[in-house]
């Protein structure tokens, strides 16, 4: 189980690699990577303000709730903070199964309790304003499908 | 009860600070909420929408009726928007 | 859209990179790739047999349905034929998506439809004996939930 | 008609040869097995089980009666293990 929250960029298919070739049993690894979208082409740079200390503990909690819920082999997440520009990764998970499902059921699960539930907060400062993201509520609604 | 206070995000920039420490008696965030509430001005205005608001005691995600006895960390946000 | 057939060894990492990179409006990127596990220790080589010609466009076919049912920015799907050692990356597909829910479906359903509808066939080859692999009645069932 | 007739995995081998031509009358795929099958020997063990097997005319995965007529290219192999 690897978690990193930090400021830098980073190279999504350099931890894939280094997460694939750990693996001694698992058949199935799946990432997730969200970019920085820029719609409307105006997007300067994005901003994403955590809070130190409760950010780790929560998403040690996500990855350990994961593996209680399903048999996987390793975790990995990676979520960065601060000023990010437009089209660079933010955040990435993997996850490793001896099996496809699990692998992505799981990386599905940890998408969707990062998106709502760890505690990052996304601005978008164009060259004219200066944005707090909204939260969705079709992220509220992917999470009840995983309550039990 | 002496407090520590966090804020984070459109929370942080409206009140205009990241942090505080505050004496209380409040055994609630919902009550603590109410006495920040009734300073006015800024706080009025980043507190006026509960629903608008989430709450963590150290560090736990909880919720505005959970008890804060024996909490030293308290950190209101608006709604995660991580990913 | 990015579909290989290939002899060669592969580096998921390289490839996810690439695919990340060359993304200008994906706001989300899930990849699969698939290993040969070896449970019981004793898995010298695995071969991987396929139909030149019909494996190219089965994949091509496969990337244009996933196209066809999600808003997808880019597909990617890669598979080795030939031998491979235990561990080695076998396969991989990646998709690219404004959001995250269509690029994790439509993954899903390339792996699906990889495992038990293109034309490949594995054998496992350990100390004692070659064995061809059996066709999974679960991977069969995982076909029904994408039929319409 | 003259086809080329395709074998791969645990057909090419009991079969002995992953590929040969052949003039033959059979209107469907089930008809060419039964044709092949008669030659007993490999072939007869190679499609004893037509529910062990699946066929693709030039290329496209079909049914065991859909119609020869036309096609040039037939393959018969075991259910699919890709991925």
């Amino acid at each position: 189980m690897d978690i990193r929250v930090q400021e830098a960029a980073f190279d999504p298919g350099a931890h894939l690699s280094a997460f694939t070739a750990r693996q001694q049993g698992a058949g199935a690894v799946v990432s997730f990577t969200g970019l920085t979208r820029d719609l409307g082409g105006t997007l300067e740079t994005m901003e994403i303000e955590h809070y130190p200390g409760m950010t780790e503990k929560a998403l040690a909690a996500l990855a350990d709730e994961a593996r209680s819920r399903w048999s996987l082999e390793d975790v990995f997440i990676l979520h960065r903070h601060g000023h990010l520009r437009a089209g660079e990764p933010i955040m990435m998970v993997a996850t490793a199964a001896l099996h496809r499902k699990p692998a992505f059921e799981a990386a599905d699960f940890l998408m969707d309790y990062l998106k709502s539930r760890a505690p990052f907060w996304k601005k978008e400062i164009t060259r004219d304003a200066a944005t707090w993201v909204d939260a969705k509520d079709t992220d509220e609604a992917a999470l009840s499908q995983w309550t039990r | 009860m002496k407090l520590r206070l966090l804020y984070f995000a459109w929370v942080r920039e409206r009140i205009g600070t990241g942090q505080e420490v505050l004496e209380t008696e409040a055994e609630t965030p919902a009550a603590l909420l109410e006495e920040l509430r009734a300073r006015g001005g800024a706080y009025a205005a980043a507190f006026e929408d509960v629903t608008a608001l989430r709450v963590a005691l150290d560090q736990e995600l909880t919720s505005f009726d959970a008890p804060l006895a024996g909490v030293s960390e308290v950190a209101f946000f608006p709604p995660m928007t991580g990913g």
